[in-house]
C-alpha cells in the first residue's frame, strides 16, 4: 500500500519540514509548539514502522530506494535507500526523537518553539545521514547537523555551554573535512577509471583504489568516524558536550550522534578502503582497547553524573569498533572468517542498545536535574528514600549499562567478545576488564546516588517521578528488556547486509 | 512423567512458577496485601517444589532418560545458534529438589522473621526472583544460559544484601559483592568465549561429545610459550567458580554479605548461590578431566580455603559471621573434592551442607529474633532454656556441620577426605592435611559457638532477657523440616550417590583420577563407614576439637583472653582476615581510582585536553593576536609590505 | 645614439625612486601624491619608448588616456587630502594611524 | 582608408547605463533634498534596466567589437548581470543608512553607477587600455565615495590610504603593463596571447608580475590586502557595502581577461605566483580575522580568505576551474552583500552597529534576522546545506582533479579555523543577552531585501544545480 509513496523522502522531510511550521506556530504559543512537536514526531515515527515491516530480511541490497538527479554538473543524486544496517538506527532516531520531545514538555520553558524544531530538524538530518546513499548528500546531512545541535547546546545548555558548543562543533568539523577531500578524491579518480566522476557510495565501494591512497582515505575517514564515535584520544569534546547540553540534547548526542561514527565505519570505511583497513586495523583495534580500558579508568573518578555516563558511552561505543575491525585478526589467528559476523553484528546490537541505555541514563540524571540543579554526585544520597519508582529505574538501567544478561547492554559486549576471543586472547581479556569496570563506575554512582540515608534536605524534599517521566523510562525500560531477553528478531534485519559487506571486506581493491 | 503434560510444560511451569510470583510480588507491590504477597511467592515455590519433587523420583526411581531441549532461539549470528533450553538430568533434578526444597523453608521462615520489616514484599519479590534465577542456571542445557542465570543470581544477591538500603554497611557490602563477582565472571565469560572458539558452539552436549577431541590443543597466550587451550579454558571457568563459590582469594564478599538479612543468607549465601560454582565445575566434568593442571590449581585453591577460612571462624563474635566463615570453609572442602575429581562427593557435600547450613543460618536467625537482633554472641548464653526447639535443631545442624558419625555431614565430609587420601595429583598431600586438620577447626569454632550461645552464664542485658522466649512456628517448623535431612538424608543417599550409578551419565572422570572408585573397592555400607570411620583421624581431630571448645568456653571461659593475649600478634592477623580486606581497599580499589585520577586529569584534561585541543586553539589566538601588529596603520608600511611581496614575487619568477 | 634600453633605464630609475619616495617619506601626503605622479610618468616614459621603437601608435593613445586620468586621480586626491585636513587639521603620514590592528 | 562604423549593440548596456547617469546627474542637480527618492528610485531603475539589457544581449559565442578591445561573451553577460543585481542590494541597504547621517546625496548614487559601469568594462575590457579604463572609473569613484562622508575622520583616512595605495597599485599594474607591450608589441589580449609564446622571458615575467599585482591588489590578496581592512573599517558601511561586494566580481573578470585572455601562455609562471597568493591570503585572512572586535574589520579579512579561495579556483587553470571560481565570486558578493546589510540593519541613526557584540541577543529582538545572520555566518563558513559550501566544494573538486590535493587541504584546514569566527559570532546572536532593548528600526525594504537574501542563500544552497550549471557552462 505504501509502495508508491517515497516512504524514505517523507520520513526524513516530515520533521524537517515539520519543525519549520514548529517555528511558524509557536513564536506565539509555545503550547502549540510542543503540542505540534509530538504530533510531528509521533507522524515521523508512524512512518517509519512500514520501513521495519516491508523491509525484505533477505535482500542484501538497498531498500526503499530513491534517486533524483540533483546537481548534475557533479554528478551529485539525491539518491537515498535503507539496508539492514541503517534501518534499525533510522527507527531508533525515529523512536528516540518522541522521547526527548516528551523530555523537553515541561523542562524547556525559554524558547519552546524553537527548540523543539531544533529537535525535529535534527532528527530529519540524521535520518537523512543514515539513509544516503551518494557520498556527498551524505556530507551535506552530516555536516547540517551540527547547526541544530550547535544551537540546542547553546541556547538550552549550562553555564559552560559556550566552550562546549563552539568545541563540539570545531572539533567534528575539523574531523569531518579530510573525508571530504577523500570523497573528492575518489570523485576524480572514478573519472579517471570509469570516465564519470561519481559521488554514488555504491560505486565507491567498487572502485578500485591503490594501496597508499586507500590508506591516506582510510585516515581521513578514521578522522571523521572518530571523532564522532568518539574514540581515544579525539574523545575530549563529548563530556563537555553532554555536561553542557540540556537532557534531551544529552539523549540524542549519545543515543544517535554517536552512531553516525559507527555507521560510518560500516558504510565507507571498510568498504571502500578495504585493503587500508587491513593494513591499520591494529590502529583501530588498539584505539578501542584504550577507549574501553583507559576511559573506564577514567569513568570512575568522575564528579559529576553526566561525565561520568559520557565517559562510560565512549568506553562502550569502543566496543563497536572493536568488533568491526576484527576481521584481520580472526582470519590470521583462527585461519577462518567464523566470527567476523559475531564482531560486525555484536557492534551493531551494541550500538542500538547502547541508544537506548545511555538515553535512559541521561533521562534520569535529568529527573533529577530538574529537582535539584546538580549533576555533581555528591549533593545525592539517599534519594531511593524519597524516589522509590525512580530508584528503581536507575537501578535497572545502571544495571544494563554494566551489562548484566537479559538486559540490552549485554548481547553486544557478548557477542563482540565472544569475537575478540577469536581474534586474540589479550583482545578478549581487556575487553573483558569493562565487565568490571563497567560495574564499578556504575554501581559506585548508583550507591553514592540512590542508596544509603538521606542525605540532605534537598533530597528529602524530592518528589517520585511524575506520570510523563515514568511513561519515558517505562518504554525504555521495555525497550532494554526485549533486546535482552529476545534479541533474534534484531539480528534477522541485518543478516544479509552484514555477509554482504563481509564478502566486500575480504576483497582486495587493489588495481 | 505426568499424562497429557508434555515434559517441557512441566520444566517451565517450574521455572515460572517462582517468576510469576516474583513480578506479582514485585511490580504490584503498591496495590497488594503483605498476606497476598507472601501466599503467591510461596505457592509458587511450593508449586515448583512439588513438581521437582516428581522430577527428581522420575529421574532417580523411574530412571528417566536426559531431557535436553531449546526453549528458544536467543540469537543466531555467524550461523551460531545461541539458545535458551533445558538439561534435565540426576543432577539437576537433584539441585531442583534441594533448591526449591530449602527456598520454600526460607519463604516460610521469612513470614516470621521479616514480619515487621517494611520491605515486606519487596522481600519476597526478590527471594522468589533468586529462585527462578538459580533455576535458570542448573537447568540450563549451554554455557549462555548458565552465564545468564549466574549474573541473575548475582543480581538478586546484590539487591538483598543491600536490603536494608540505609545502612552504609549494607550497601558498601553489596557492592563489594557484586564487583567481587564480577572479577569472577570476567574470568568466566572468557572461559566461555574460548569455549565457543574451540567448539564453535556453547551447548554442553556438543561440546561434551567433542572435547576429548580438542584436548590437545595448544594456545600462544605470551609469545613463545604454549598453553594447553583446556587448561586455560579450564582455569578461566574456575575464576568464574572462585567469584561464586568465594574461594580464596575471592571470598572476601561473603562475610560481608551477612549485612543481608538472615534468611537470605541462609538460602543464598550458604545453602545455593554459593554452590552454583560447584555445581559448573560437576557439570564441566568432562572438560576438567582433560586438564590436571586446572584439577590441581582447584585443589590448592580448595584446600587453603578450607583450612584458612576455617581458622577465622574460631575468632568471630557475630553469630552470623561465624557460620558465614564455616560456610566459606565447607565451600572449601567440595572445591578439593572437584580438584579430587570426585565430583560426586562434591555435589554431595554440597547437598547435605545445603541442608545443615541452611538449618544454622536459620537457627541462628531465631536467636538474633530472640535476642531483638543482637547478633554479637559475647551478649548471648544460656539460652537453652528459653529456646528449647532452636537449641536441639541447631545441635543437630552443629553435629552434622562437624561430621559427627551417623550425620549427614560425616559421610560428605569423610568421603572427600578419603578421596583427596586417594588422589595423586599434584597438591594432593598438601590438601589432605588441610582437610585434615579443617575438621578440627570446625568441630572447634562451631562448638565454641554453641557453647556460648547456648550454654554458660546469660549475659544478656536485663530487658532482652525478660523478652527472651522461643520463636513463632513460622520459624520453627523450618528448623524441625530441616533438621531431619541434616540428620539422616547423608546415610540414605550416600549408597546411590556417591558409590552407586547415580552420576554415572552426568559425571566423566577419567580412569586416572577416579579416587570414588577405588574408595569403592572398601565401602560396604553406611553402618561400616561409621565403624570404620571412628577409627580414623578425622573422627579423632573432631573429638577434639570438642573437647577443646568445651574446655576453654565451658570449664575455663577466662582462659581464651590469656591466649588472646599471649598470641597476640597471630590474633592480629585472624583479626584482620589475613589482610585481604585492607589489600583489597587500598591496593586495589585505591589503586583504581588513583590510577583513574592520574589518567582524568594528566591525560585527558591536562594532555589531550590542554594541550593538544585548547593549547592549538590558544596558540591560534595568540599568533592571531600577534600578527594583526603587522597591519601598523602606517601608510608607509602598508606601501612596503606591498613592495616586498613584489621584489619577492619577482625574485620567484626570475630566478 | 639613444637606444630602448636607456629609455627603460631611465623608467625604471624613475619608478624606483617613486616607490623609495612612497615608503622612505613619512611626512607629508602631497610628496605621496608627488611619487604617484612620478610613477605614472615613469610608465608613460616605457610606453612611449616602446611604441616609438615598434612604431607603433598604440603606445602613444594609451599615454594620453594615463595623462588625462592622472589628472583626474591628482584632482580626487587632492580633494580628499583637504577632507583629511579639515578633519584631522594635519597632513603628516605618521597620524594616519588610527585604523589599524 | 575607408570609416567603418563598429557595431555598437554589444555594448549597448554600457551605453545606456552611461546616458541614464548622465540623465540621473542632470535631474539631480534639479532636486531638493527631501525629494532624493527620485534620484533612488532612477538609479535603481537604471540598474535592472541596464541588467536586462545585458541578458538581452546574451550571447553563446564570444563577440568583440571597438577592434578587439570590447569582448562580450556569456561570462561577461552573466557577471554584468549579478554586478547590477547585487548593487541594487546595495542601493537598497545604503538608503536608510545614507538618511540617517545625512550624507543621503545624489553623489552617492551616480558614483555608484559609475563604479558599476567601471566594472562593467572591466568585465567586458578586450584591451589593457580597456582594463585601464574600467579599473580607474571602479576606482576613483570609490575613493569620492568613502570621503563622502566629510565630517568622519576615519572615513578620510581610509579613503586617503586607499587613493593612495590604489594608485601604487595601478601604477605597478601599468608598468607591468609597459612591459607586456614592450615585448608583444601590442595592446590587443588576443594578440599578445598569440605572440606570448616567441616573447622575451625575462621581460614578460617582469611584466607578469606587475600585472598580477595589480589584479591581487584589486581583489585584496596578502601581501597586497593591507588596504582592505582600514578602507572596510573606515568607510561609512553604506560604502564598504558597496566596496566588499560587486568590485570583488569585476576583479576576477579583471583576473581572467589579463591572465587567461592575455597571459595564457604563462600559465606555468602565474599558477605558482597565484598558488603563493592563494596560500597566504587564506593562512592570514582566517588567522588575523580572529583577533578582530569589530566586525568590519573581521569581514574584511574573511574578505582576503575568501579571495584566496577564488584564485585557488583560478590557478587551476581549467576551464571548469575558471567556472568553480566565478560561482565562488558571485557566491561571495551575495553573502558580503548580505553580511554588511545586517550591520546596516542594526545601525539606526547615531548609533553604528560595528562591533561583534553589538549583535548580541539578535534572537530575542528578531529570530528571523537573527536566522539569516546565522544562513550568512554559515553559509561563509562553507557549512551545508548553505550556499557558501557549494562554492567552496566546486573551488575544492577542481583544485583536486588539478592534482593539488596538497592545497585543497590547506583550504580546508584554515577554513575551520575560520569556522571559529563565524562561530563566534552566531554565538553572539543567539546565545547572548541583548546589551540594548531598542528594536531593530530599519524599514520594510531593507527586511524585505535582506530576508530575500537570506532565503537566497539558504535555496540555492539546497538547489545550486541552476547556477552552477551556468557558471560552469559559460567557459566550456
Amino acid at each position: 500500500m505504501f509502495s508508491n509513496l517515497p516512504l524514505l523522502s517523507l520520513v526524513i522531510w516530515t520533521p524537517i519540514v515539520g519543525g519549520m511550521l514548529v517555528l511558524a506556530a509557536g513564536s506565539k504559543n509555545s503550547i502549540e509548539a510542543k503540542v505540534l512537536a509530538l504530533l510531528v514526531s509521533l507522524a515521523t515515527l508512524a512512518l517509519s514502522i512500514p520501513l521495519y515491516t516491508q523491509f525484505d530480511t533477505s535482500l542484501a541490497s538497498m531498500q526503499f530506494e530513491e534517486l533524483i538527479p540533483w546537481i548534475s554538473s557533479f554528478h551529485i543524486n539525491y539518491h537515498i535507500g535503507v539496508d539492514g544496517i541503517s534501518m534499525p538506527l533510522i527507527l531508533l532516531t525515529t523512536f528516540m526523537t518522541v522521547i526527548v520531545i516528551i523530555a523537553g514538555w515541561e523542562v524547556i520553558t525559554y524558547k519552546v518553539a524553537q527548540y523543539m524544531a531544533a529537535f525535529l530538524i535534527l532528527e530529519g538530518l540524521m535520518i537523512g545521514t543514515f539513509a544516503a546513499m551518494d557520498a556527498m548528500l551524505f556530507y551535506v546531512f552530516w555536516e547540517a547537523l551540527l547547526i541544530p545541535m550547535f544551537v540546542i547546546i547553546g541556547i538550552w545548555g549550562g553555564p559552560n555551554r559556550v566552550y562546549a558548543t563552539i568545541k563540539f562543533f570545531l572539533y567534528t568539523f575539523l574531523g569531518s573535512v579530510f573525508m571530504l577531500i577523500s570523497l573528492l578524491y575518489m570523485y576524480m579518480h572514478a573519472a579517471d577509471v570509469n570516465g564519470a566522476g561519481t559521488f554514488n557510495i555504491q560505486d565507491l565501494q567498487k572502485l578500485p583504489l591503490a594501496l597508499t591512497p586507500q590508506i591516506l582515505i582510510f585516515l581521513s575517514f578514521l578522522l571523521a568516524f572518530a571523532v564522532k564515535v568518539p574514540m581515544w584520544p579525539v574523545h575530549t569534546w563529548l563530556p563537555d558536550a553532554h555536561v553542557e547540553a540540556p537532557t534531551g540534547g544529552s539523549v540524542i548526542l549519545a543515543a544517535i550522534m554517536l552512531k553516525l561514527g559507527g555507521y560510518g565505519f560500516l558504510r565507507f570505511s571498510l568498504p571502500i578502503t578495504p585493503d587500508a583497513s587491513m593494513t591499520l586495523d591494529w590502529l583501530v583495534i588498539i584505539l578501542s582497547l584504550i577507549a574501553i580500558v583507559y576511559i573506564g579508568f577514567v569513568a570512575l573518578v568522575q564528579a559529576d553524573m553526566k561525565k561520568l555516563i559520557a565517559y562510560s558511552s565512549i568506553s562502550h561505543m569502543g566496543f563497536v569498533t572493536l568488533g568491526f575491525f576484527l576481521f584481520w585478526k580472526i582470519s590470521d589467528n583462527t585461519g577462518s572468517i567464523s566470527g567476523v559476523v559475531l564482531g560486525l553484528e555484536g557492534g551493531m546490537v551494541q550500538m542500538i542498545s547502547h541508544g537506548f541505555i545511555s538515553g535512559a541514563m541521561f533521562l534520569s540524571v535529568g529527573v533529577l536535574y530538574d529537582r535539584m540543579h546538580s549533576r555533581m554526585i555528591k549533593d545525592y544520597g539517599g534519594v531511593v528514600n524519597t524516589m522509590p519508582a525512580f530508584a528503581t529505574f536507575a537501578v535497572f538501567f545502571a544495571m544494563a549499562n554494566a551489562g548484566l544478561p537479559g538486559t540490552s547492554g549485554f548481547v553486544g559486549e557478548f557477542m563482540v567478545i565472544m569475537a575478540a576471543f577469536k581474534a586474540n586472547f589479550w583482545y578478549a581479556f581487556l575487553a573483558a576488564i569493562t565487565l568490571i569496570l563497567g560495574a564499578a563506575y556504575t554501581l559506585w554512582m548508583i550507591k553514592r546516588v540512590v542508596f544509603g540515608p538521606i542525605a540532605n534536605e534537598n533530597v528529602e524534599n524530592l518528589e517520585d517521578m511524575s506520570r510523563r517521566e515514568f511513561f519515558m523510562m517505562f518504554i525504555l525500560a521495555v525497550a532494554v528488556l526485549i533486546i535482552g531477553i529476545y534479541p533474534a528478531p534484531l539480528l534477522e534485519v541485518m543478516h544479509a547486509t552484514i555477509d554482504n559487506l563481509v564478502t566486500q571486506i575480504s576483497v582486495s581493491k587493489l588495481p | 512423567m505426568f499424562e497429557n503434560y508434555s515434559d517441557s510444560q512441566v520444566y517451565l511451569a517450574i521455572v515460572l512458577a517462582p517468576l510469576i510470583g516474583s513480578i506479582i510480588a514485585g511490580v504490584f507491590n503498591a496495590y497488594i496485601s503483605r498476606a497476598v504477597a507472601h501466599t503467591v511467592t510461596i505457592v509458587g515455590v511450593a508449586i515448583s517444589f512439588v513438581l521437582a519433587v516428581f522430577v527428581f523420583k522420575y529421574f532417580a526411581f523411574d530412571g528417566a532418560p536426559i531431557y535436553n531441549e531449546t526453549v528458544y532461539t536467543w540469537l543466531v549470528s555467524d550461523g551460531i545458534r545461541f539458545e535458551i533450553g533445558f538439561l534435565v538430568d540426576n543432577l539437576t533434578s537433584m539441585m531442583l529438589v534441594v533448591v526449591s526444597f530449602v527456598s520454600l523453608m526460607v519463604h516460610l521462615y521469612t513470614i516470621g522473621y521479616m514480619s515487621d520489616d517494611p520491605g515486606y514484599k519487596r522481600f519476597f519479590s526478590y527471594i522468589s526472583l533468586f529462585t527462578f534465577s538459580m533455576y535458570m542456571l542448573v537447568m540450563s542445557n549451554n554455557f549462555l544460559q548458565l552465564f545468564f542465570g549466574w549474573e541473575a543470581v548475582g543480581l538478586v544477591s546484590y539487591l538483598l544484601i543491600g536490603f536494608y538500603y540505609k545502612k552504609e554497611s549494607a550497601i558498601f557490602a553489596n557492592m563489594k559483592a557484586f564487583l567481587v563477582n564480577r572479577v569472577g565472571d570476567f574470568g568466566f565469560i572468557l572461559g566461555i568465549a574460548g569455549i565457543l572458539m574451540v567448539f564453535n558452539t556453547l551447548d554442553y552436549a556438543d561440546v561434551f561429545a567433542a572435547a576429548s577431541s580438542k584436548a590437545n590443543l595448544t594456545t600462544e597466550l605470551f609469545p613463545g610459550t604454549e598453553w594447553s587451550m583446556m587448561t586455560v579454558i579450564c582455569i578461566l571457568l574456575f575464576v568464574g567458580a572462585m567469584g561464586k563459590s568465594a574461594q580464596v582469594p575471592l571470598h572476601v564478599w561473603l562475610p560481608d554479605s551477612m549485612e543481608g538479612p538472615t534468611p537470605i543468607s541462609a538460602l543464598i549465601h550458604a545453602a545455593t548461590m554459593v554452590t552454583a560454582g560447584i555445581f559448573m565445575v560437576t557439570r564441566m566434568s568432562p572438560l576438567f578431566e582433560l586438564s590436571e593442571t586446572a584439577l590441581s590449581f582447584i585443589l590448592v585453591i580448595g584446600a587453603v580455603t578450607a583450612l584458612f577460612m576455617g581458622f577465622l571462624g574460631i575468632i568471630q563474635n557475630d553469630i552470623k559471621r561465624v557460620v558465614a566463615y564455616s560456610t566459606l570453609s565447607q565451600l572449601g572442602y567440595m572445591t578439593v573434592a572437584l580438584g579430587a575429581s570426585a565430583y560426586s562427593a562434591a555435589v554431595f557435600h554440597l547437598m547435605t551442607h545445603a541442608f545443615f547450613k541452611a538449618l544454622l543460618f536459620l537457627a541462628a536467625g531465631s536467636v538474633i529474633i530472640g535476642m531483638h537482633h543482637v547478633q554479637d554472641i559475647r551478649q548471648m548464653g544460656g539460652l537453652k532454656k528459653y529456646m528449647p526447639i532452636t537449641y536441639w535443631t541447631s545441635l543437630l545442624g552443629t553435629l552434622a556441620l562437624i561430621g559427627f558419625p551417623g550425620f549427614s555431614g560425616f559421610y560428605s565430609k569423610d568421603s572427600i577426605i578419603e578421596a583427596v587420601h586417594a588422589s595423586t595429583i599434584p597438591g594432593s598431600t598438601f590438601a589432605y592435611y588441610a582437610v585434615l586438620i579443617g575438621v578440627f577447626v570446625t568441630a572447634l569454632y562451631s562448638l565454641r559457638m554453641f557453647f556460648i550461645v547456648f550454654h554458660g552464664e546469660e549475659r544478656m542485658d536485663h530487658h532482652t532477657k525478660e523478652h527472651l522466649k522461643e520463636s513463632p512456628w513460622v520459624v520453627t517448623v523450618p528448623l524441625v523440616l530441616l533438621a531431619i535431612p541434616s540428620v539422616i538424608i547423608g546415610g540414605m543417599t550416600i549408597t546411590s550417590v556417591l558409590y552407586g550409578d547415580y552420576f554415572n551419565n552426568v559425571v566423566f572422570v577419567q580412569q586416572a583420577h577416579d579416587v570414588l572408585g577405588q574408595l569403592k573397592e572398601s565401602y560396604h555400607g553406611p553402618l561400616s563407614m561409621i565403624l570404620h570411620g571412628i577409627m580414623t583421624a578425622p573422627f579423632y581431630l573432631m573429638v577434639a576439637g570438642i573437647a577443646t571448645a568445651w574446655y576453654l568456653y565451658m570449664k575455663k571461659p577466662e582462659l581464651p583472653g590469656k591466649i588472646k593475649n599471649s598470641f597476640g600478634l597471630i590474633y592480629d592477623i585472624l583479626d584482620n582476615k589475613y589482610g585481604f580486606d585492607a589489600f583489597n581497599e587500598k591496593v586495589i580499589a585505591g589503586g583504581t581510582r588513583g590510577l583513574g585520577n592520574i589518567l582524568s586529569k594528566f591525560g585527558d584534561i591536562m594532555i589531550i585536553d590542554g594541550f593538544v585541543v585548547n593549547g592549538s586553539a590558544k596558540s591560534v589566538a595568540w599568533f592571531s593576536s600577534i600578527i594583526r601588529h603587522v597591519q601598523t596603520g602606517y601608510l608607509y608600511h602598508y606601501a612596503f609590505v606591498m613592495i616586498l611581496g613584489l621584489i619577492g614575487l619577482l625574485g620567484l619568477v626570475i630566478f | 645614439m639613444l637606444t630602448l634600453t636607456h629609455f627603460l633605464v631611465l623608467g625604471a630609475i624613475v619608478f624606483s625612486i617613486s616607490l623609495a619616495g612612497v615608503f622612505i617619506n613619512r611626512k607629508n601626503i602631497i610628496i605621496l601624491l608627488m611619487c604617484v605622479e612620478l610613477m605614472l610618468l615613469a610608465v608613460n616614459t616605457n610606453f612611449i619608448a616602446f611604441s616609438h621603437f615598434l612604431n607603433d601608435t598604440a603606445g602613444q593613445v594609451f599615454v594620453f588616456f594615463i595623462l588625462t586620468v592622472a589628472a583626474a586621480e591628482a584632482a580626487i586626491g587632492l580633494a580628499i587630502l583637504v577632507v583629511l585636513f579639515r578633519n584631522k587639521r594635519t597632513i603628516n603620514v605618521e597620524e594616519l594611524d588610527t585604523l589599524k590592528g | 582608408m575607408n570609416f567603418v562604423t563598429p557595431d555598437f549593440m554589444p555594448a549597448m548596456p554600457e551605453i545606456f547605463l552611461l546616458s541614464m547617469v548622465c540623465v540621473i546627474m542632470i535631474i539631480d542637480l534639479f532636486l531638493k533634498d527631501e525629494s532624493r527618492g527620485a534620484t533612488y528610485v532612477l538609479s535603481l531603475i537604471a540598474l535592472i534596466t541596464t541588467a536586462f539589457l545585458s541578458f538581452s544581449n546574451y550571447s553563446e559565442q564570444s563577440i568583440t567589437t571597438f577592434n578587439g578591445s570590447f569582448i562580450l561573451d556569456p561570462m561577461a553577460s552573466i557577471l554584468k548581470i549579478s554586478i547590477c543585481i547585487i548593487v541594487v542590494g546595495v542601493f537598497i541597504y545604503a538608503k536608510d543608512y545614507l538618511k540617517d547621517r545625512n550624507i543621503y546625496k545624489g553623489e552617492y548614487f551616480t558614483l555608484g553607477l559609475f563604479g558599476v559601469l567601471g566594472m562593467m568594462v572591466m568585465v567586458s575590457a578586450g584591451n589593457f587600455l580597456t582594463v585601464y579604463l574600467g579599473l580607474e572609473l571602479l576606482s576613483l569613484s570609490m575613493y569620492a565615495m568613502i570621503a563622502m562622508q566629510r565630517d568622519s575622520i576615519v572615513a578620510s583616512e581610509a579613503a586617503m590610504k586607499y587613493f593612495i595605495l590604489g594608485a601604487i597599485a595601478s601604477g605597478m599594474l601599468l608598468y607591468g603593463m609597459s612591459m607586456v607591450y614592450g615585448v608583444t608589441g601590442s595592446l590587443d589580449l588576443a594578440t599578445i596571447n598569440k605572440a606570448v609564446a616567441g616573447a622575451d622571458r625575462v621581460v614578460m615575467s617582469f611584466g607578469l608580475v606587475f600585472i598580477i599585482l595589480g589584479v591581487a591588489f584589486k581583489l585584496g590578496a596578502v601581501p597586497f590586502h593591507m588596504w582592505m581592512p582600514d578602507v572596510y573599517h573606515g568607510s561609512p558601511t553604506s560604502v564598504t557595502l558597496y566596496i566588499a561586494s560587486a568590485p570583488k566580481i569585476a576583479a576576477f573578470a579583471m583576473m581572467y581577461r589579463l591572465l587567461v585572455d592575455g597571459l595564457a601562455g604563462m600559465h606555468a609562471d602565474w599558477q605558482m605566483i597565484l598558488i603563493i597568493l592563494s596560500v597566504l591570503s587564506m593562512v592570514f585572512g582566517n588567522i588575523i580575522a580572529i583577533a578582530q572586535t569589530n566586525i568590519k574589520r573581521m569581514l574584511a579579512y574573511s574578505t582576503i580568505s575568501h579571495v584566496g579561495f577564488i584564485i585557488m579556483g583560478v590557478v587551476t587553470g581549467t576551464q571548469a576551474g575558471y567556472g568553480a571560481a566565478m560561482f565562488y565570486a558571485i557566491v561571495y558578493a551575495i553573502m558580503s552583500v548580505g553580511a554588511f546589510g545586517m550591520i546596516v540593519l542594526l545601525s539606526r541613526a547615531g548609533y553604528e552597529a560595528e562591533n561583534i557584540d553589538d549583535f548580541k541577543g539578535l534572537n530575542q529582538k528578531s529570530p528571523w534576522f537573527a536566522f539569516v545572520m546565522m544562513a550568512i555566518m554559515f553559509s561563509m563558513a562553507g557549512v551545508p546545506p548553505f550556499l557558501g559550501f557549494w562554492a567552496k566544494i566546486a573551488v575544492l573538486q577542481e583544485a583536486v582533479n588539478s592534482g593539488l590535493v596538497w592545497f585543497a587541504v590547506v583550504g580546508v584546514v584554515t577554513s575551520v579555523i575560520g569556522a571559529f569566527y563565524y562561530l563566534r559570532v552566531i554565538k553572539v546572536v543567539y546565545f547572548d543577552k541583548p546589551v540594548d532593548e531598542t528594536p531593530l528600526q530599519a524599514s520594510m525594504d531593507i527586511r524585505l531585501t535582506l530576508s530575500f537574501n537570506g532565503l537566497a542563500i539558504l535555496a540555492i544552497g539546497l538547489y545550486p544545480t541552476a547556477l552552477i550549471a551556468l557558471c560552469m557552462s559559460t567557459f566550456a
